[in-house]
């Protein structure tokens, strides 16, 4: 029963049998036409035998659907890479410790909810005193200097915030993410940080439920964090990253 | 109404007494004062709307104009009136000159007392009569067409794009939906006007606006009509425009509005002086169309943890009951909010939903309480989710309750994809029918863990309404009270918007409406004021 | 909000927004490296930005997975086709009238459920006096003879049945489709009727939650139903099929 | 046990009295009688296993080859241990050489009664000692690793390819499912031999083999001691080879076992002479290993209505329950059945459901109820069929059922995919989590609709009862009694297996069954002429 794993295939009960549920919405009147439009439709994404187990009339000539159907198409498990955030995670004392010692000074961390989200709990679970999971914030960090902005804060208010403030990190929360307003506000930033030089003075990194690793560094983040983030998970790396670019700012002074 | 758990009825009475306190000495607050928003709403009603060159509401252009020149705190309608007497013109007509710059309001000559009373009533009674027109409509098709059984099924729809949302209001009609709630895009709660027209791009929701509101009334007439059950239509009212988006509401005959008290302050950081002052008002215009209310208590329980939090939506929905009472709005339009939000994981946690909802339903015996589905318990697994939703809709009719809120399967994604909402709607379509008659059946043990949370749930709230009696409601907010949030008298937006009112304040609309809802006048209102010289 | 009936795609909120919702496990184990399976695979079915909602280890080295994609292909809904049982549908009533007037003698019918197959629910719902769903079953037809074998009975015995009986129908119900057994069976019960050389003796129909009309008709059937199906469909089908038959057999021996 | 509702306890014994008198009289019909899977039985406890050149399986061979020399009446032993004494061979050698053709059982001398009996006795000994083994093995597990709590979740795995069964078995332990059922594949119930060895292909379900209880047993302990709860496994008995299956589960440690003294008759029209014989045989074997029993009730209301139906499903268990105590069966191994299967569509149904459960539990209170999901009025609406699954889980969990036989989403479509399983028993985890202790919390009403219905469904279950036993068991069955099935004495499969016993007939398993078990012996078996002559 050990699958080949450079053609890996969904699994019902029999090895390579394909099974995948699907449920749909098509804006045809429901009918025997309606039914096989969905069939016909299942069988262009690559699915044999597909059978359309439920149709719903939803007025206005819309259908609802549940069809399975036995997926032709294979991925090579081997092959795949998933770029993640690279550093140790450290706990609260070891991240407080490696402050004291390798950088040797408060770091100031700045962060909000952007735009128009108002979802705090998020940005609030990484930042806030109180924490999330059982793990304390960045707030509680002694040798953090955490400031947490709240909800709805325009990308203007934070950049000028951040300046003020002379932050190291900056942290943006997107939680909205209908119509790809979050990928509109990330992006934003990004622009508006370059337009004024101010891009490399921060480390900038982004988080919500819809937000990957990889989906931050396309946008032009310096990392993300996803779906149960903790506070260590973000202060490990950022530590990290900014003892990396304190060395290699030293060492270009160094050598110039 | 059967007691099904033994409350002690003393501290209910608490309860109440302490609330009516807290809301007594807001109301005397809120009677010096008036918001542009209020201002705003005197001009909608009087009949305001469009918008200028740049795309500002003309009840804005206005008011502002006022504002600027410092002459707001007599009441627009002060000015206004002036103006449409002195040119012999309509409302709009006069907005319209103001938009353009071509008059100057202020050095409009006023006219005489009695008759701006006298007009000020006039243009009030043509105002509140053609809301009074939309009750009597709805009154008489809901005689007409019937409606749903109670609990009402209500759903959301939230495309941004309102002839979207009309496809999933009338699909979802047709399952069998009771309500359709139209959820406004993110951040229009913070913008101090209200869009204009038509509107086809929003974030997490489609903005509220006149015209959106009859596109979306219009067909759900139509389809109310095909279905045979009068479909009702929500909206939110809540934050820097409550009482304009109400007068809009009463005039495009919505039938419920989301309208809470504190909502704004605590989850929108609006300025507490605004927000209660604007809630009064908005809320004599609810009351007088016949809308239904929804308060916001849920949302305590989005940031708060559902078992430890569970007294301050008690606490919050006696301070809304009686925010209501001093806005002449009776119990049956009280849509006093809660919520199904314990983690689902906790053993036993199905029995303390129970003991809330059971609880609440028996202190506010005559409100359609509103009851919100799980949300924060929600995951990406949308058949785990399905059940939830199964179990908050069996507590509900487990308990009478009156409003239902369908939960969706897909909460922690999106909003409501058009079958998201169908299948919701089978959902507490087979457990209100196939559980129809359980509660009859039913008895909770004296003593046992139901009946002993929820006088533990009470004693939390009398005690906490006590202490904010005690310290007055602004100090209550300040100190972070309720949902752990701490707020300032002077901060938050809006607080610009709020102007105490000169003596010789007016606003017809306001006098008006509380003659019709035989609430007391304003101590110095020209209807009081009248009912002496007269 | 028209849609284009040439270019149907699925639909959640927005008109072709294309949104389907999928599960379905990998035979991988739990971890980021999975979750990118999936996605990718999702998007080797033709969708965009798949959202992989929701991974639960099942042990074993599988995975289960909910996602959400954009749907990229269309259906043209103007082009569909669905082969339909063509009789008109007769009551109770009008059947039997039908066959006193126009077939004169009784009709004898014949039905199983075959193979190992024993769910007889529905072939008795189309052949039993009682019934389904208010309507009478065959036995009840004062014109029809109705013979219900019951279930798990061999083709062979079905075969033998129906030329001891002079049958002019055979209704066969297959349920369980399990490693396609029903076709097998179904496919089965044709060939031996061919190899005797009595497939055209009978009008032969084929009915169970599985099959359509379509399918039966690749089977060699001359007719197939499926869920919901009542006995007056399938009498309205053979008598009229039966006439035809006749009135064809009559005018060939009267032309020759 | 608290009586939540309160039930004519006089009728209970009416009922109760009426299914013992059905039940005497058979087993008085089944004393003078055995057939040849009862005599097969024989042979594999003595050891005999494998198949012969052409795959059939030797007990099949041996019994066979007596048989159609007219010499099965005796009993199989009789001719098997004097064929053993006197070749000095063991009883699987014996066999290999009636496979071989070699020898011919009549041919060989017959011992004298005494030596016969005291071999057998042996015989008997040794085999049952294994069983008491594995009983033994079972307890020491469970005792060690611990187990789930009740109701126990109860899933099937039917792959066809026993292969595939362990990895969709060692999954759902490791979610959470407390016993592994595998389902046989379509038809094998109508087969008169068990198929030898592993097998990977079956429809519907996989092959019952002693090989693929042995490889699935294994697996479940290996994923057991990982999980660190023991996995109980389960298989079907029912059909031609009733007793012979039992005997290999018990040597294999099965836990489980469906076993119901009419289900063959009935749903697979199996002669009801020979099943009856079966199953009296094949549950002392059962009881004394150790093995929980599940009976079919559930299956009358795949075809009868649920709620017309509800009595002849109470009446059912009664019976089973008599049957069972004829064969030393205690209530604890008496899984009886029952179904949700109620139409979701019918207003209250969810009370009838609750009703129908709670009736059962008080009946029978000792019993591990088995409770079986709603199957036939599940659609192709997974969504509508996740939730009626939930509604089922908290019927089980507010009536205290003993074995949860979960519910999957996808019921009417397919045998369960890997996460069927999964989300079903994550749904009952979380009801029955979140409800645990709601029945202790909710007392139903007094003359309500929950306690009318229950005394209804007993009543009608009482007449029922009486009828049959007035009419006898075999007439009733004839009539249609039960499950609107008419079956006649001499119709269906398997009559020809079917023996008259001879006075000298001797089964030594079930002596020393009997004996141990501690039921009376059969007139004129070995054993009790033995207590007359020793
Ligand atoms: C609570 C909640 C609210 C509360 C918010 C209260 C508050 N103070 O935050 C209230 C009730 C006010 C609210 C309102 C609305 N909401 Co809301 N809400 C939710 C809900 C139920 C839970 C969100 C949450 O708190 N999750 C818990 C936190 C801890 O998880 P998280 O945000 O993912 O954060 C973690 C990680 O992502 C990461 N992380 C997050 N941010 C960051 C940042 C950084 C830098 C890092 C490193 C990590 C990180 O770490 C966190 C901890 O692990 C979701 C539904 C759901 N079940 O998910 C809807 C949801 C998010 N809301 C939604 C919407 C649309 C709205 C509204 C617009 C309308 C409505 N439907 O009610 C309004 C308006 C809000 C606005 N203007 O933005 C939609 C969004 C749809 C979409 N995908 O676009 C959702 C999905 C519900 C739905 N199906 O409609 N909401
Ligand atoms: C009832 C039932 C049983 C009963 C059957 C009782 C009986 N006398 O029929 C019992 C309990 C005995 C049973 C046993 C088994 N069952 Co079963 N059973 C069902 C169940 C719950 C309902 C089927 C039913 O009665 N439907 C109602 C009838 C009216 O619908 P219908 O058959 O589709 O018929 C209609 C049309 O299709 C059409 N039609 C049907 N036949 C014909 C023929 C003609 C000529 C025409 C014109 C029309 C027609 O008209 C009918 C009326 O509209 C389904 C699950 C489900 N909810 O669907 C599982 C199901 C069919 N069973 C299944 C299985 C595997 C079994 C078992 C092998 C093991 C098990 N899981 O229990 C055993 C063994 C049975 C065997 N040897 O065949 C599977 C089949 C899986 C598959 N797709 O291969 C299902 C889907 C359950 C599952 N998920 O595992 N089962
Ligand atoms: C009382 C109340 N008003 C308004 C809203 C809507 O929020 P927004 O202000 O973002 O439109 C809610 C949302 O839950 C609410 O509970
Ligand atoms: C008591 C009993 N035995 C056996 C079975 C299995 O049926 P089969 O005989 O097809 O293996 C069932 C199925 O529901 C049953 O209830």
């Amino acid at each position: 029963m050990n699958a080949d794993l450079t053609r890996v295939k969904p699994y019902g009960d029999t090895l390579d049998d394909g099974m995948v549920q699907l449920s749909f919405s098509l804006p045809v009147p429901a009918g025997l036409e309606a039914k096989e439009a969905a069939r016909q439709l299942v069988m262009k994404m690559g699915f044999d035998d597909p059978q359309v187990y439920h149709m719903k009339d939803l007025g206005e000539n819309y259908t609802f659907f549940i069809v399975y159907g036995k997926c032709q198409h294979t991925i090579d498990f081997t092959q795949i890479r998933v770029p993640q955030v690279k550093s140790q995670v450290m706990n609260f004392y070891e991240i407080n410790q490696f402050i004291r010692d390798k950088i040797g000074r408060k770091l100031v961390v700045i962060g909000a909810c952007t735009g128009t989200d108002a979802h705090t709990v998020g940005i609030d679970a990484i930042i806030n005193m109180k924490g999330y999971n059982g793990e304390y914030g960045l707030e509680r960090y002694p040798e953090i200097d955490a400031y947490n902005l709240g909800s709805q804060v325009p990308n203007e208010e934070l950049i000028m915030k951040a300046v003020e403030l002379n932050a190291d990190v900056i942290l943006v929360s997107q939680v909205v993410t209908q119509k790809g307003v979050h990928l509109t506000n990330l992006t934003e930033l990004v622009d508006l940080l370059e337009v004024e030089g101010l891009r490399d003075r921060f480390i900038l990194i982004c988080g919500g439920p819809r937000i990957s690793h990889e989906l931050a560094l396309e946008l032009g983040y310096d990392a993300g964090f996803g779906p149960g983030s903790l506070a260590p998970d973000v202060a490990s790396y950022f530590v990290q990253e900014l003892l990396q670019r304190e060395k290699h700012r030293n060492s270009y002074y160094a050598s110039n | 109404m059967e007691q099904k758990l033994k409350l002690d009825q003393a501290q209910i009475k608490r309860a109440r007494k302490a609330a009516e306190v807290i809301a007594k000495d807001m109301d005397e607050f809120i009677a010096k004062r008036t918001t542009v928003a209020v201002e705003r709403t005197v001009l909608r009603l009087m009949g305001v709307d469009g918008v200028d060159a740049e795309g500002v509401p003309l009840p804005n252009v206005v008011v502002d104009h006022l504002l600027e020149k410092g002459e707001l705190s007599q009441g627009v309608a002060t000015r206004m009136i002036g103006a449409m007497l002195y040119l012999e013109q309509s409302a709009q007509e006069v907005a319209e000159r103001v938009a353009q710059g071509s008059i100057d309001l202020t050095e409009i000559p006023l006219v005489d007392y009695p008759i701006l009373v006298h007009t000020g009533q006039k243009l009030a009674m043509e105002g509140l009569n053609k809301i009074a027109a939309n009750r009597l409509q709805r009154d008489t098709m809901i005689k007409q067409m019937g409606e749903g059984k109670k609990p009402y099924l209500y759903v959301i729809v939230a495309t941004g794009d309102i002839y979207e949302d009309v496809v999933q209001g009338k699909s979802a009609a047709r399952q069998g939906a009771d309500i359709i709630a139209v959820i406004r895009s993110t951040g229009q709660s913070l913008i101090d006007y209200v869009p204009y027209g038509a509107t086809r791009e929003g974030f997490g929701g489609t903005y509220a606006t006149q015209e959106n509101f009859r596109i979306m009334r219009q067909a759900l007439d139509e389809v109310g009509k095909e279905v045979g059950r009068y479909i009702r239509l929500c909206n939110y009212c809540s934050g820097l425009c409550m009482p304009e988006i109400a007068a809009m509401g009463a005039l495009e005959r919505l039938d419920v509005m989301l309208n809470d008290a504190l909502y704004g302050i605590l989850f929108r950081d609006i300025n507490m002086q605004r927000t209660l002052i604007d809630q009064a008002f908005s809320r004599m215009i609810n009351s007088y169309a016949g809308i239904i209310i929804n308060t916001g208590e849920d949302n305590y329980l989005t940031t708060a943890d559902a078992i430890e939090a569970a007294h301050t939506v008690l606490a919050s929905q006696f301070i809304n009951e009686q925010f209501a009472k001093f806005a002449g709005l009776p119990p049956e339009q009280m849509g006093l909010g809660h919520a199904f939000e314990i983690n689902p994981e906790i053993e036993d946690g199905f029995l303390l939903e129970v003991a809330q909802a059971q609880m609440a339903r028996q202190i506010f015996p005559d409100a359609p309480l509103k009851y919100m589905p799980p949300t924060k318990h929600m995951t990406g697994n949308i058949f785990r989710g399905h059940i939830q939703d199964a179990m908050f809709n069996l507590v509900s009719v487990l308990t009478g309750q009156g409003i239902q809120l369908l939960g969706m399967m897909t909460e922690a994604m999106h909003t409501p994809h058009i079958h998201d909402r169908q299948l919701a709607i089978e959902n507490a379509q087979y457990i209100f029918n196939n559980a129809r008659h359980l509660s009859e059946e039913i008895y909770f043990k004296p003593g046992g863990r139901i009946e002993k949370r929820a006088q533990e749930v009470l004693d939390k709230a009398v005690m906490m309404l006590e202490e904010v009696q005690e310290i007055g409601l602004f100090a209550a907010l300040e100190k972070g009270m309720l949902a752990d949030v701490k707020r300032s008298l002077e901060g938050g937006k809006g607080l610009d918007g709020v102007i105490e009112r000169t003596d010789d304040y007016f606003n017809p609309f306001e006098d008006e409406l509380r003659e019709r809802l035989k609430l007391p006048q304003r101590e110095g209102a020209a209807y009081e004021r009248r009912s002496y010289t007269s």
